[in-house]
C-alpha cells in the first residue's frame, strides 16, 4: 500500500510550487506508490519545526534552518535531500538613484529588515565582509510585506529582502525591479549560502528510503516538465487557486528558477546536488552569525543518498 | 378649602392606553381632575385601576395618549415647578448610600443643584439627616439600601420627595409598609409641612382614614377603565390630630368612601350612576 | 410600520454614507490604491473574482461557526463555573486573562505542530478566542445578580442547578448577548489569523495569496467578505437578542407609550 | 482575615498547580521543547535573560497603557452614543462589528504606512482592538437599566446628561468592568501583533526575533511577561471594580451572613 | 386551638447579626419561638423590628448568627417540607410572564416537579388560572410583571405562594399594597385555605385587624435589636367574618395588640417589663 507522506510548502501557493502541484496532478506521486497531502507553508524555517514536531514527513524549506537546528538538536533536525536554490535569495534592495552602490555605503543610512529573518540576522557579518561597522548602520524592523512600500515612502533608504518575493512585488507594483532599483546579492558580498530545497524528517529517510528516493524522482521530473511547459504549469496551478494572478506568477516561476535554480554550479552538479566545500563554508557563517553552541557536520545536513541519478538532474530549458 | 386657589394641575380629556396593538390596554379612560395650587388630593380606589398611572400623568413620566395635562398653566414637562414624587416601590438607587439617595434631587433640581458642591458636606447634609430622623432613620445615612428593611426603604423614599421643598408632591402609597404608630407620627409630620409650605399634594393610598385625615379632597376611581368617579370634599379643622379620627363626623366621612368604594368596585353599578 | 421604515432607511444612509466618504477621500487626498482601496474598487473586484472568493468564504464561515459554537458552549461552562465558585473565581480569572493577553498568531504555529495544518487549528483558534469575552460576561451576569432573585428559589429549596437555570442564566442573558457580538467579530479574526498560517483554503489564505501579489483591492475584497459575515451573524443574534431578553429592554417599548 | 488569607493560598496553589501540570506533561508525553517547553526552561529562561527583556517590557507595557488609555475613553463615549441614540444603535453597530472581525494584523500596515514604524500604529492598534468590547457592553448596560430608575430621575425634570451620569453610567458600572477584563488582553494583544509588524523595540519584536533563532523558549518567556502584565493590570482593576460595584456584588457579602 | 400538636417550626435561642465588624448590626435579640404544626401565628412590630428576618430564618435563607433554627424536627434546610413564601417585596422574575412565575413552583418543588412537562400545558396551567382568578387576575397570565399595577404583582406574588399547596407558608405583609375590600376577600381566601388544607402560617402584617382576623396567635416584637414580647392566643371561633371583626370582644383584642405595640416602642418600658 501506499506510503503516506505529508509535505509542507515554505509558504501560500506561489508559480513556484508549480512543481509540487504538477506531480500531484498528473499522478507521479502514485506512480512512486506515495500517497501525498501538500499544505501551505508559513515561512521556510517553519518547514524545518513542522518536520521535526512530527506532523510533516517532508517539506520544502530553508537548509540554514536546518543547520541551527542540527546544532542543538541533531537526533529531530529533518535532513536536506534535495537542493533547489543553489543560491540564496538574500539581497539588499535600493533605488536605483540612491547613494547606497555597495555595503560599505549602508553607513549612516536607515535599513528596513524584517525582525528575526536569515537576512536581518546575517547583517553583521555581512557588514563584517566589507569592513562595515555595524552599528553604523540604523536599522528598522518591518514585516516583510511592508517594506517595499517602505522603501518607496522613503521610511528607509535601503530593504534586506528575499529576492524572489521582492522582485515580483515590485512588479505587481506595476514598477520594473531591474531597472528602477539596485540589488545586492549578499552572494555577491562575500556571504554565499545554500537556501530552500527538499527535506525529510529523519524517520522517513530511516525507514522508508526507498519513498524518499521516489519523492524526489516525482518532483526532480516534475520541475523539468514544468520549467519547460511554465504556462501549463501555472494554469495547473490556477486550476487550483483561480485567485492567483497568472502572469505574475509566471514570471515568477521563471525568475527564480533563472536566478535560483539554474546556477553554474547547478549546471556542473546537476540539480538537487551541493558542493560540500560551500556547505561547510555556509555552515561556518550560519554558526557565527547564530551564535550556535557547536558547528554541526555536513553529513547531518545533508544527505545526497536519494538523489536520483545525474544525468536525470540536467537543469532544462525555459519553455515558451 | 380653598377654592379660589389658581389651578395648578389639570388633566384635560385624558386617556391612557398602554401598549400597542393586540396587546393594548386601556389603563384610564376619559378623565379630567383640576387641582388648585397648595390643595391636598387623596386618590382611592381598588387595585390597578389607574392611580399609579394619574400621578406618573402629572409628573411627566408618560405622555397621554389622549388629552393634555397642564401644570402651573403648561403642558407638564416644559414648566419650572420643582415635583417631588416618592414612587410605589421605594425605588433607590441601590450604588447610593441612603444619605446620597435622598440628597439626590439637591444634585439635580435648582437652585440647589447650583449649590450642591460648596454644600453637600455641611448645609445638605445635615438638611438629610434632619428628615432622616424625622421619619426615625437617623444613624442610617451611610448604609445602602439593601441593608434597610422594607418600611425604612419607604420612609427613605420619602425623604427624598420631600428634602427639595416641592411645590407639587406626589405620593404613592408613602405608609403602605409601616406599621399604624409610625404611620401616624408621619401624617402629622406630613400635615405640618403641608401647613407650613402649602406644597399642592397628591397622594394615593388604600387607607381611607389616612386619605380622611390628610387630605382636602379625595377622589374616588373605579377600575378598568380607570375613571374618578366622586370628588369628596373633606372640611375637618386644621391641625387635624388623631383624636378626630374618631370623632362621629370623621367616621360617616370614611363610611361613605367605604361605600362609594364598594360600588365603584363592580363596574355595572356605576355605568348607571355615571 | 412606517417608523420602522423610516429607521431602516435613515440608517442604511448614513452607513452608504460612510463608504461615500471614504471613497470621497480617497480620490481627494490622492490616496494610492496599494495604501487604501477606493471602496469601488473593491466593490469591482468582489463581483469580478466572486466565484474565486467563494469557496475561501465558505471555508472560513463554516471553520468559524464551528469554533464559535464550541466557544459559546465552553464559554457559558466557565463563565457559570467562575461565576459561582470563589476558587474558580480566584484562579480561573488570572489563568484566562494571562492566556488572553497572548496573541493568538503566536499559539496557531503550536497548532499546527500538534493538529497538522488545515480546519483544526483554525477551529480551535476561532474556539478560543471567541470563549473568553463570554466567560467574562456570564461570570459577571451571574455574580451580580440580585439575591432577593435567588431568595425566591432558595425559598422553595431549588437545588444549586435549578438556581442556575431559572434565575442566574435568564439574569445573564444580556451579559450573555452583549458577549456573543464581541466573541463573534473574535472567532472571525481567530478563524482568519490561523488561516493566513497554516490552511490551504479560507479568506485568511486568499489574502495572503492577494497579498503575495500585491493585489490590494483584493486583500480588501477578503476584509469586506469578513466584515458582511460579521455583520450577517450579528444580524442573526439581534434578532434572537430581541426576543430572548425583551425583559431587560423595555424602555424602548414603554417610550412608545 | 483568616479566611482571606486561605482564599489566596488555596488560589495560588491551584495556580501552582496548572504549572506543575504542564511541566509534568512536557515531561511524561516526551514533548519536544520547539512545541512546547517545559515551564522550568521558560522561567530559567525568563531569569538568564532578563536584563535583555525588560526593555522590551517596559516599551509593550507604556504603549499599550496609552493605547488602553484611548480606548477606554473613545470607547466609553461611543457606547453612550450607541446605547442612547436608536439611529448611532443601527448604524453604529454594523460598522463597529464589521471593523472588529476585521483582523487587525491586517489593518496595522497601513497605520504604518501612515504614521511610519513605532509606537504610534501601536498604540493606535490597542486602542481599536480594546475598544468594541466596552463599547458594546456599556451600550448593552445603558440600555438595559431598569425604568423605574430613569423615571427617578425624570420625576426630577433631570437633564439627559445628570441622567447618564446619576443612573445611566453607574448601573452600567458591573458591564464596564467586565469588559475592561476582556479590553486588556486585546490592548496587549494589539500592541504585541503592531510590534510584530514593524517596531524595533517591545515583547513582540522580541519574539520575532526569538522564534527565528528557534529560541523557543525564549519565546515563550515572552508570552509569560505578557501574561503576567495582563494579570497585573487585571488585578489593579479587579480593586478598583470591588470598590465602584460592591453594590451589584452584595451577595458574596451576605452569604457570610 | 391546637396546643398540642407537635411543633413544627422552633428557633431555639436564635439571635442574628447582619455584617461584620464595624457594620455589625444585631438584627434579632435572642429569640425563642414555637409553631405547632397547623398552627397560624401573626407577626406584628414596629418598622424594621426583624419580622422579615425572622421569616427568612425560618426558610432558611439566612443562617442563624447564633442558636438553632428547626422545621419539621430538623435543622432548616435539610426537612423535606414544602415550603411557599410571599416576600415582602413581590419578587416576580421579570423575564416570566405572571403565569410562568405563578407556576415555577411547581417546577422546582416535588412531587410536582416530576410531572411538570407532561402536566404545564393543561392540568398545572388550569391550576395557576384558577387561583388567578380567585384573586381577580384572570386574564393577566400572559402579562410580564412590569404590566402590572403594585397591587396586582403582590397578588401574582401571593398566588406563588400558594400554587405547590405548601406545608408551611411564609407571608410578608402579603396585602400590604391592596385597598381594604381587596383584602378582606382574600382574607377569606386566605381562611378557607387554611381550615381546608390546614399549613402552618407564618404571617407578617402591620394590619391588627388582619391578623385578629387571620391568626391563631398574634406574636408581638419590639424593635432593635428585635425580640418577640408578648404572643397572645386569639380565640374567636371558625370561620371568622368581617362582621365579627366590629364585634366588642374583637375591638378589645385589637385595642390591647396596641397598647402593647405602643410600650414595644420605647425600648425602656420593655426593658422592665421583659
Ligand atoms: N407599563 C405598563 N404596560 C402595560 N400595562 C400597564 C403598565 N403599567 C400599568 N399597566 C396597567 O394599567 C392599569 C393601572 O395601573 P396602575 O399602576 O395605575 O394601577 P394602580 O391604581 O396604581 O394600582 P395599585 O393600587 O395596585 O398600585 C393596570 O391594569 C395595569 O395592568
Ligand atoms: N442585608 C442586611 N444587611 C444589614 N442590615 C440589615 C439587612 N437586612 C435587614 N437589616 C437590618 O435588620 C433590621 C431588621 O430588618 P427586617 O427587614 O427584618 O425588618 P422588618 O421587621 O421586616 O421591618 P419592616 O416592617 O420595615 O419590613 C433592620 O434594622 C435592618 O436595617
Ligand atoms: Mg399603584
Ligand atoms: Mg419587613
Amino acid at each position: 500500500e501506499p506510503v503516506k507522506i505529508r509535505f509542507t510548502l515554505d509558504w501560500k501557493l506561489q508559480g513556484l510550487h508549480a512543481w509540487y502541484y504538477w506531480a500531484q496532478e498528473k499522478g507521479y506521486f502514485k506512480a512512486e506508490n506515495l500517497d501525498v497531502t501538500i499544505d501551505q507553508g508559513e515561512g521556510s524555517a517553519a518547514t524545518v519545526t513542522r518536520i521535526m514536531s512530527g506532523v510533516y514527513d517532508a517539506g520544502f524549506g530553508d537548509i540554514n534552518a536546518v543547520i541551527q537546528n542540527a546544532a542543538v538538536r541533531p537526533a529531530e533536525t529533518p535532513v536536506m535531500v534535495y537542493m533547489i536554490y543553489s543560491k540564496a535569495p538574500f539581497a539588499l534592495l535600493t533605488k536605483a538613484d540612491s547613494p547606497v552602490k555597495s555595503v560599505k555605503d549602508l553607513a549612516g543610512t536607515k535599513l528596513g529588515a524584517p525582525a528575526g529573518g536569515a537576512a536581518f540576522k546575517l547583517l553583521p557579518l555581512l557588514a563584517k565582509a566589507n569592513g562595515l561597522e555595524y552599528g553604523s548602520i540604523a536599522i528598522t524592523q518591518v514585516a516583510p510585506n511592508l517594506q517595499e512600500q517602505m522603501l518607496l515612502q522613503g521610511q528607509v533608504n535601503s530593504i534586506a529582502v528575499f529576492s524572489a518575493t521582492s522582485y515580483m512585488n515590485l512588479v505587481a507594483l506595476k514598477l520594473d525591479p531591474d531597472k528602477d532599483f539596485r540589488w545586492i546579492f549578499y552572494s555577491d558580498a562575500g556571504i554565499d549560502l545554500y537556501s530552500n530545497g527538499i527535506m525529510v524528517s529523519r524517520k522517513l529517510a530511516n525507514d522508508s528510503p526507498e519513498a524518499v528516493k521516489g519523492l524526489l524522482r516525482a518532483i526532480n521530473r516534475s520541475i523539468r516538465e514544468t520549467v519547460e511547459n511554465p504556462d501549463a504549469a501555472i494554469a495547473l496551478l490556477a486550476a487550483k487557486e483561480p485567485l492567483i494572478n497568472k502572469d505574475i506568477e509566471k514570471r515568477r516561476l521563471i525568475y527564480v528558477y533563472k536566478s535560483l535554480i539554474d546556477t553554474p554550479e547547478a549546471r556542473q552538479l546537476g540539480l538537487g546536488d551541493i558542493s560540500d566545500a560551500r556547505l561547510d563554508t555556509a555552515i561556518n557563517l550560519i554558526s557565527e552569525a547564530f551564535e550556535l553552541p557547536k558547528k554541526p557536520a555536513p553529513a547531518q545536513v545533508f544527505d545526497r543518498a536519494f538523489l536520483p541519478p545525474k544525468a536525470d538532474r540536467v537543469p532544462p530549458q525555459v519553455g515558451p | 378649602m380653598n377654592e379660589d386657589a389658581p389651578t395648578f394641575v389639570q388633566l384635560e380629556d385624558v386617556r391612557l392606553t398602554y401598549g400597542r396593538g393586540e396587546r393594548m390596554v386601556e389603563a384610564l379612560g376619559t378623565t379630567n381632575l383640576k387641582i388648585g395650587q397648595g390643595d391636598f388630593v387623596a386618590l382611592v380606589g381598588p387595585s390597578g385601576c389607574g392611580k399609579s398611572t394619574i400621578l406618573k400623568l402629572v409628573t411627566g413620566l408618560i405622555p397621554a395618549s389622549v388629552g393634555y395635562v397642564f401644570v402651573a398653566g403648561r403642558e407638564v414637562g416644559a414648566e419650572p415647578v420643582r415635583v417631588g414624587m416618592a414612587f410605589q416601590n421605594p425605588t433607590l438607587l441601590p450604588w447610593l448610600t441612603i444619605r446620597q439617595n435622598v440628597m439626590l434631587p439637591l444634585k439635580i433640581v435648582p437652585p440647589f443643584r447650583q449649590q450642591y458642591r460648596a454644600k453637600k458636606k455641611t448645609e445638605f447634609r445635615d438638611r438629610a439627616e434632619a428628615l432622616l430622623a424625622q421619619v426615625g432613620l437617623s444613624g442610617f445615612g451611610d448604609k445602602f439600601p439593601w441593608q434597610l428593611s422594607g418600611g425604612m426603604l419607604q420612609r427613605a423614599s420619602l425623604c427624598r420627595a420631600l428634602i427639595h421643598d416641592p411645590q407639587l408632591l406626589m405620593l404613592d402609597e408613602p405608609f403602605g409598609a409601616l406599621d399604624q404608630f409610625t404611620r401616624e407620627e408621619l401624617w402629622a409630620i406630613l400635615q405640618d409641612l403641608w401647613l407650613t409650605r402649602r406644597p399642592t399634594v397628591l397622594l394615593v393610598t388604600h387607607d381611607l382614614k389616612e386619605a380622611g385625615y390628610l387630605a382636602n379632597r379625595v377622589c374616588v376611581m373605579r377600575a378598568r377603565p380607570g375613571r374618578i368617579v366622586e370628588d369628596c370634599h373633606v372640611d375637618f379643622a386644621r391641625p387635624r390630630t388623631i383624636e378626630m379620627t374618631y370623632e362621629p363626623g370623621f367616621v360617616s366621612l370614611t363610611q361613605r368612601l367605604r361605600g362609594l368604594i364598594v360600588s365603584a368596585r363592580s363596574p355595572a353599578a356605576v355605568e348607571a350612576s355615571a | 410600520m412606517s417608523y420602522a421604515l423610516r429607521r431602516r432607511l435613515s440608517s442604511t444612509a448614513v452607513i452608504i454614507g460612510f463608504f461615500v466618504l471614504w471613497e470621497a477621500a480617497c480620490v481627494i487626498f490622492h490616496i494610492k490604491e496599494i495604501v487604501l482601496p477606493r471602496p469601488s474598487q473593491v466593490l469591482a473586484t468582489l463581483w469580478l473574482q466572486a466565484p474565486a472568493i467563494w469557496p475561501h468564504t465558505v471555508q472560513t464561515l463554516y471553520t468559524t461557526l464551528i469554533g464559535f459554537a464550541l466557544g459559546i458552549v465552553s464559554g457559558v461552562l466557565l463563565g457559570v463555573v467562575i461565576g459561582s465558585s470563589r476558587l474558580a473565581y480566584d484562579t480561573g480569572y488570572p489563568l484566562l486573562i494571562g492566556f488572553s493577553s497572548i496573541p493568538k498568531v503566536a499559539v496557531v504555529p503550536i497548532f499546527v505542530l500538534w493538529f497538522g495544518a488545515g480546519t483544526v487549528p483554525a477551529v480551535l483558534t476561532a474556539m478560543i478566542m471567541s470563549l473568553f469575552p463570554i466567560v467574562v460576561n456570564v461570570a459577571t451576569g451571574l455574580a451580580t445578580t440580585e439575591p432577593e432573585l435567588e431568595d425566591v428559589m432558595k425559598a422553595l429549596r431549588a437545588t444549586k442547578l435549578d438556581i442556575l437555570f431559572n434565575v442566574g442564566l435568564p439574569r445573564a442573558m444580556p451579559y450573555f448577548f452583549a458577549s456573543l457580538k464581541v466573541s463573534v467579530t473574535l472567532a472571525f479574526v481567530g478563524t482568519v489569523i490561523a488561516e493566513t498560517v497554516a490552511s490551504n483554503r479560507g479568506i485568511g489564505n486568499l489574502m495572503m495569496i492577494a497579498s503575495s501579489s500585491f493585489d490590494v483591492p483584493l486583500v480588501f475584497a477578503g476584509l469586506l467578505v469578513l466584515a458582511l459575515l460579521g455583520v450577517g451573524l450579528y444580524a442573526i443574534f439581534s434578532l434572537i437578542e430581541g426576543r430572548v431578553i425583551g425583559w431587560a429592554r423595555r424602555k424602548d417599548d414603554y417610550a412608545m407609550g
